[in-house]
């Protein structure tokens, strides 16, 4: 042991003992785990984002430019693949949710601390088997991030090792669920009790639910494709009688509960981040706490609304948009509850606040366009149309993508221990925000007027708005690289941050910063997590 | 006469409206009283935050006017589905076939076409299938869209208004050349559309008839001789008319290439006498190449339907050429320049030959041994298949064939319709 | 499934010092499960029409309950475990469910 | 809600929590099974007639026999719990050691069976597979894929419940600490429950 009074050399992440990166990759220590998802996440981040700017570069102009149609397909598969598996779908949860959800309910590790580790080799695995999928074979898979049969099953492509990616790093996600939910259970400190759980606890236990109940539907459908190509079942064989529309069921029965695993995080990072930077009680806690739960289990009904087209049934139609709108009005009353809580509170506009604020705009865009998409009638004309491109990006990139930031924001003085600069943060988000929204926007309209997905050429028509919508990626390129920049730069060499620096009432912030290798030594109070009386932000 | 129907655009984009305006009343609130509370509650001048922590009156209220929204907006939406979907009786049924990545449509009378041509103001039923993988077959204008999925039968239907030329997308990923899967709705008069039903359709091979047929020629020129808004294209190789010029003064003239060239794609030199001034220059939407087809066709009829041009109608028709090119670019398949007579890609070494081609085309994964995305070609008819070889030869050899300049110009369906949506 | 009063010899809890299940028990609960087994097989024969499968996985959700309640613990064990085994056979059963709302107006 | 708050996060291990992770566990197996399930039922609500015929086709009586089989390793590996915890720690091993045995015969039951199907040209992709009737090469299908899924469970099963006997001998897991072969028994008894719905679905339903 050190007895330096840097509070660095105590950190959690300062060499301890056995130094280097077996210390590292084969850490049991939730926090080091976290960090080490946060950091591969990051990167797979920055490469499928690279991916996005290229397709828009070749999108700038129609014709066949920079890349070829294969090229292409592969491309956008690709960003797809990477985009949902390896980066929003571990995102929060992996990361932040690995670090604090211990933290928040008093404990010193997760429940399964072996198992946790195993599920970042898991993922390690998975992504190592996704980038082999491009090299290896007749090249990289080109069937979109859906593997649509009876297309997967027979193009020559290599998508029998992507699908085999797909299922481990389905059993990672599944992992991380199951160490969530009985965290969550077993090892919260006395007087923890259910209704004193901060909200991001709330939201990652309802995503552990989806997490362990859906994502196996994804395994099996995964192999399915496997055995379909490897081993020629013919489950879906139309030639057979198979059907294929049978398929898409089993994807999307994973798929739509997936986005819940995506958004439901992000919301929870946004429900602690409003109500400390308001420094007023979070408005109506019973309710979001309730509703994280709703949007998990609803969630689970409505998948066949990516099959309105499909040849389904219209009962089917008729049932799964009904169902689609009921699941809206679980957000929509997180969206109401955010708002009334910044409602006569003491507002600081902190680059965390700020981050949320703008989660809050973009994924209202988002979601009030997915509405269009559940309407049985207009899905019609935009379900696999730019129209549907735009909704996903606002959610995702908009949605989960800020509520990521927020986090960052939010407790990278936590976890590093150093403040970053709050001006350029604001920069870099003002910057991203308007990149995105001219990345994003033309793409609705392209959408309503008949662009279908997937095109690696257009008609000239749509020269216009694809120019535009291309300058949008550079801006929030910049936006993107500032934010990362100054992030980096701040916990590396920023002033010494407090232990709490923005005035926040759960338990991490009890703690010194950076985090310690122990976080409790007794049993902690358990705190009413958004009473500010009393907790001031300190400096 | 005038039947009450259901103006499907019209239902499908007042959803549209509905959502889109509450949704923008909403977003604008919400944005509204954002910027609005960070600058009224903010620490500046709100140093002392309240501390409630909830009102269930307000919960209520925004769980229930919600839901009120959004019932409001599942029935409209469920509305105009019902309009898409239900077919009027007595609709006119076309049937779709989606291939990679071409599309086939057959009318009532067994005529095929690539395009799809229908009669202004009635309603069309559409039963769709698919050869290979799922395609979906989208008209924006009709905002119908629909996948066709093999081994199962899709409907849709629509119906146009006003005449005129609508664009149908291919939706679902599907592939190497989905983004050029691309066709046109035309919609014509009765009487053009019973014309163009008439015409044996498939009696000619000849590509430049196709071109006459995909460029909208036929709506105006017929080709058994009757007069139309335009002059028949029967016999006009050769045949002397008259052209009036722009100041009034008459012109005789003979129908040649030259001349033909003049027509179609200007400036022109006057109108033929008897017409209208109504037809359109196409100097920018008729490529050399093309041209060259339609004028052999004009020149030579259908005597030249077991000729290589014919064999490249074959192939349009059946879809080789959205995988096999002419110019020897690869695009999914191996390209047909120089194929002929070449060894194949076949395990065995055999030389691409009658036979050969043949059991390709019955089954392209067997023959070939190792699996091929080729989808295996049924009831094609021993003329098509001689055409078909004939039009392989003609590829054989690096240089063009004779008579034809075609360098290497692309012309497989898709780009062909591609041109005509500039 | 609050139920906690049971029949059988041993005594029972909530937290796991509970007295483990008797080998007489388990052998009577395996007598049950093979029972079942031949009374399937048997009315396998007989022909129900469309009964035969409703009998027939009847059958099977009686015999998976043994297993699920009896070799598995499941009846002794807190009513949090018992929920979250309900809601994982409710999910299922939904998935399978809503499906049918669309192949059952297909085929 | 409270006694469950009461225990402390300490790091010791929590035979509540090893418990509930493996019940959770479970629960990604029925549902990875529950896929299969879902194809099941539609599939035979589209071809009823086809499954009838391919139904006739499996043999009941080596079905039942490795029904019989399961069940009653199932018993064992229940009994071995209680044999551990109340100390006949050799009666524990005899136990896993005839579960093992079970998992055993089952495999060997179903190679002969596979085999069989083999012999008659029924191979997933063979031609002979291809120009059967539309519904039967999916019964087939599905027969071959879901039994074999739980094919690979029973091995797994067996490996883990051989795994548990070593930690036994080595005094690891004893009647004070049998969470593992608590949890190696829940997995046992899951791919247990599988079949019994498997025997029923495939070899009972002409
Ligand atoms: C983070 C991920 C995420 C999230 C949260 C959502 C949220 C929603 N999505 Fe989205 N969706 C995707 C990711 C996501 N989606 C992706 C990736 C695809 C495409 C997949 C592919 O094909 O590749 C997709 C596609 C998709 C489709 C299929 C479109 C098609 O292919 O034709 C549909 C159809 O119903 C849909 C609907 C919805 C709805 C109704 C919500 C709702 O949950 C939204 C709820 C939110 C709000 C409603 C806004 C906030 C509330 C207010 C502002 C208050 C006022 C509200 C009311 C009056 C209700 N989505
Ligand atoms: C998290 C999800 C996510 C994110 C963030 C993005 C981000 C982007 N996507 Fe996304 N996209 C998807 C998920 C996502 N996408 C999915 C699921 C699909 C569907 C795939 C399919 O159809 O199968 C899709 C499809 C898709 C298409 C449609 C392709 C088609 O249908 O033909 C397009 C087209 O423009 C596109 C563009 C972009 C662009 C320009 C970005 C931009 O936002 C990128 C901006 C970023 C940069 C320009 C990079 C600069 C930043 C850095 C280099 C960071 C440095 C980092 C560190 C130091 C750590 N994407
Ligand atoms: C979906 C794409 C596609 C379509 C449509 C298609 N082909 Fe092919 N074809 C291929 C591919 C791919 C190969 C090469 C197989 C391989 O090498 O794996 C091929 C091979 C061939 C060969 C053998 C060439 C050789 O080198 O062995 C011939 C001949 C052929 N095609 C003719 C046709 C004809 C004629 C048609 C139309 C009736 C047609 N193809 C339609 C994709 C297609
Ligand atoms: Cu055909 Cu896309
Ligand atoms: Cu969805």
């Amino acid at each position: 042991m050190d007895h330096t009074d840097d509070p660095q050399a105590k950190a959690f992440y300062a060499p301890q003992g056995k130094g280097g990166l077996a210390a590292w990759i084969f850490s049991t220590d939730h926090k080091r785990i976290g960090l080490l998802y946060l950091g591969l996440i990051l990167t797979m981040f920055a490469t499928a984002t690279v991916l996005g700017l290229i397709i828009k570069l070749k999108l700038m102009t129609p014709g066949s430019t920079l890349l070829t149609a294969q090229q292409y397909n592969a491309m956008f598969t690709l960003h797809g693949v990477i985009m949902i598996f390896l980066v929003v779908i571990p995102s929060v949860p992996a990361s932040f949710g690995n670090i604090f959800l211990p933290l928040h309910i008093g404990a010193n590790d997760v429940s399964f601390p072996r198992l946790n580790n195993f599920s970042w080799w898991l993922y390690v695995i998975g992504a190592v088997l996704a980038v082999v999928s491009i090299f290896t074979g007749n090249g990289a898979p080109d069937t979109g991030w859906t593997f649509y049969v009876p297309f997967s099953e027979r193009t020559t492509t290599n998508v029998s090792v992507a699908v085999i990616a797909v299922f481990i790093l389905g059993f990672s996600s599944i992992l991380t669920g199951l160490n969530f939910i009985t965290t969550v259970h077993r090892l919260r400190a006395p007087g923890m009790t259910w209704r004193k759980l901060p909200l991001f606890v709330w939201s990652l236990y309802a995503t552990g639910w989806i997490q362990v109940l859906a994502t196996p539907i994804l395994g099996i459908t995964a192999l399915l494709i496997f055995a379909e190509r490897v081993l020629l079942l013919g489950l879906f064989d139309p030639g057979k009688g198979g059907d294929p529309l049978l398929y898409q069921h089993l994807f999307w029965i994973y798929s739509h509960p997936a986005v819940y695993i995506m958004i439901l995080p992000a919301m929870g990072v946004i429900s602690e981040i409003i109500p400390v930077f308001s420094r007023k009680p979070i408005f109506g806690y019973n309710m979001i706490a309730f509703s994280s739960l709703a949007i998990a289990f609803a969630g689970s009904l409505v998948w066949a609304h990516h099959m309105f087209t499909s040849g389904m049934s219209d009962t089917a139609v008729l049932v799964f948009s009904f169902l689609t709108f009921v699941v809206a009005i679980p957000s929509a009353i997180k969206v109401f509850n955010w708002l009334s809580t910044m409602y006569q509170g003491s507002i600081s506009l902190d680059p965390p606040l700020l981050f949320s604020l703008g989660f809050i705009f973009m994924f209202s865009i988002g979601g009030l366009t997915g509405l269009v998409l559940g309407s049985a009638g207009t899905d019609i004309h935009v379900h696999d149309t730019y129209f549907v491109v735009a909704h996903f990006h606002y959610v995702i990139f908009g949605g989960t993508g800020l509520g990521m930031f927020a986090a960052m924001h939010y407790w990278a003085p936590k976890v590093f221990g150093r403040m970053y600069d709050h001006g350029r943060a604001a920069w870099s988000f003002w910057l991203i925000l308007i990149g995105m929204n001219v990345l994003y926007f033309p793409m609705f309209i392209m959408g309503m007027q008949g662009l279908p997905r997937r095109y690696y050429d257009y008609l000239p028509q749509y020269a216009p708005m694809q120019m535009v919508s291309t300058w949008g990626s550079w801006f929030l390129a910049a936006g993107l690289i500032l934010m990362f920049y100054n992030l980096y730069q701040g916990c590396r060499f920023g002033p010494q941050a407090t232990k709490n620096p923005w005035g926040g009432a759960t338990l991490e912030w009890t703690l010194p910063s950076p985090l310690p290798h122990e976080a409790f030594h007794h049993d902690p109070e358990a705190p009413e997590p958004y009473d500010y009386k009393g907790v001031n932000p300190d400096g | 006469m005038e039947p009450k129907l259901v103006n499907v655009v019209q239902a499908v984009d007042n959803t549209f409206m509905l959502i889109f305006g509450i949704s923008a009343v909403l977003l604008l609130g919400i944005t509204a009283a954002m910027i609005w509370f960070v600058f009224r509650y903010s620490r500046k001048r709100n140093p002392i935050p309240a501390t409630y922590t909830g009102n269930l009156l307000a919960e209520v209220i925004w769980i229930v006017v919600p839901s009120i929204l959004v019932m409001g907006m599942f029935y409209s939406g469920w509305h105009s589905y019902r309009a898409l979907r239900d077919a009027p009786e007595g609709a006119m049924e076309i049937k779709v076939m989606a291939r990679m990545w071409s599309w086939d449509f057959e009318y009532e009378n067994g005529k095929h076409s690539g395009t799809l041509v229908v009669p202004v103001g009635k309603p069309v039923k559409l039963a769709l299938s698919s050869t290979d993988v799922l395609h979906g077959f989208f008209a924006p204008a009709f905002r119908l869209k629909i996948d066709t999925v093999p081994g199962m039968t899709t409907y849709g239907w629509f119906r146009a208004d006003k005449p005129g030329e609508f664009v149908v997308f291919c939706s679902v990923y599907c592939g190497l050349s989905h983004a050029k899967m691309i066709t046109a709705i035309r919609a014509v008069s009765q009487e053009d559309f019973d014309r163009f039903l008439a015409e044996k359709g498939t009696g000619s091979k000849h590509p430049g008839k196709a071109l006459l047929d995909a460029k909208g020629c036929l709506g105006c020129h017929s080709l058994d001789g009757s007069a139309a808004i335009g002059p028949s294209l029967k016999d006009v190789w050769g045949r002397e008319a008259v052209l009036v010029t722009a100041d009034k003064k008459e012109k005789k003239l003979k129908y040649d290439a030259a001349s033909l060239k003049m027509i179609i794609m200007g400036p022109r030199q006057g109108v033929v006498k008897g017409f209208e001034p109504m037809m359109p220059a196409y100097a920018d939407q008729i490529t050399a190449d093309e041209l060259t087809l339609m004028l052999d066709f004009l020149e030579r009829g259908d005597s030249a339907a077991d000729g290589p041009e014919a064999g490249r109608a074959v192939a349009e028709a059946q879809g080789c050429l959205g995988c096999h090119s002419t110019d020897g670019s690869d695009i999914a398949g191996p390209t047909f320049k120089g194929m002929f007579r070449k060894k194949g890609s076949a395990t065995d070494g055999a030389v691409v030959d009658r036979t050969y081609v043949e059991s390709v085309l019955k089954d392209p994964s067997g023959r070939i041994g190792k699996p091929s995305i080729m989808p295996a070609t049924t009831g094609l008819a021993d003329a098509d298949l001689s055409a078909l070889l004939k039009f392989l030869e003609s590829l054989g050899t690096a240089t063009t064939p004779k008579g034809h300049d075609m360098k290497g110009h692309d012309m497989t369906p898709a780009n062909a319709h591609g041109e005509q949506h500039k | 499934m609050t139920q906690t009063q049971t029949t059988q010899l041993e005594g029972h809890g909530h937290d796991h010092e509970h007295a483990p299940l008797g080998y007489r028990f388990l052998t009577l609960i395996w007598v049950g499960l093979m029972l079942l087994t031949v009374a399937t097989v048997a009315v396998a024969k007989v022909d129900l029409g469309y009964m035969n499968v409703i009998v027939a996985l009847g059958v099977a959700s009686l015999k998976a309950s043994l297993v699920i309640f009896f070799f598995m613990h499941l009846k002794y064990e807190n009513w949090i475990i018992k929920g979250m085994v309900l809601t994982a056979f409710v999910i299922l059963a939904i998935a399978i469910g809503l499906t049918f709302v669309d192949v059952g107006y297909r085929y | 809600m409270a006694e469950l708050s009461a225990s402390a996060p300490v790091a010791h291990k929590d035979y509540h929590a090893s418990k509930m992770g493996m019940w959770l566990f479970l629960f990604t197996e029925i549902l990875l099974f529950g896929g299969l399930f879902l194809l099941y039922a539609t599939y035979r609500a589209k071809f009823p007639q086809a499954f009838h015929e391919g139904g006739k086709t499996l043999d009941v009586f080596l079905g039942g026999l490795n029904t019989v089989v399961l069940i009653t390793s199932s018993l064992t590996v229940a009994l071995s719990i209680t044999a551990l915890r109340r100390g006949a720690v050799v009666f524990c091993q005899t136990l896993l050691a005839f579960t093992v045995a079970c998992a055993g015969a089952f495999m060997v039951n179903k190679v002969i069976e596979w085999s069989a199907k083999f012999h008659h040209g029924l191979i997933p992709g063979s031609e002979h597979m291809g120009q059967l009737p539309q519904g039967q090469s999916i019964f087939y299908g599905l027969y071959f894929a879901m039994t074999g899924l739980h094919g690979i469970h029973v091995v797994i099963g067996a490996s883990v419940l051989l795994w548990v006997m070593l930690l036994i001998k080595q005094g690891k897991v004893t009647g004070q600490d049998y969470v593992v072969l608590e949890n190696a028994g829940l997995y046992w008894h899951i791919v247990d429950l599988v079949w019994i719905y498997l025997f029923p679905l495939f070899y009972l339903i002409s």
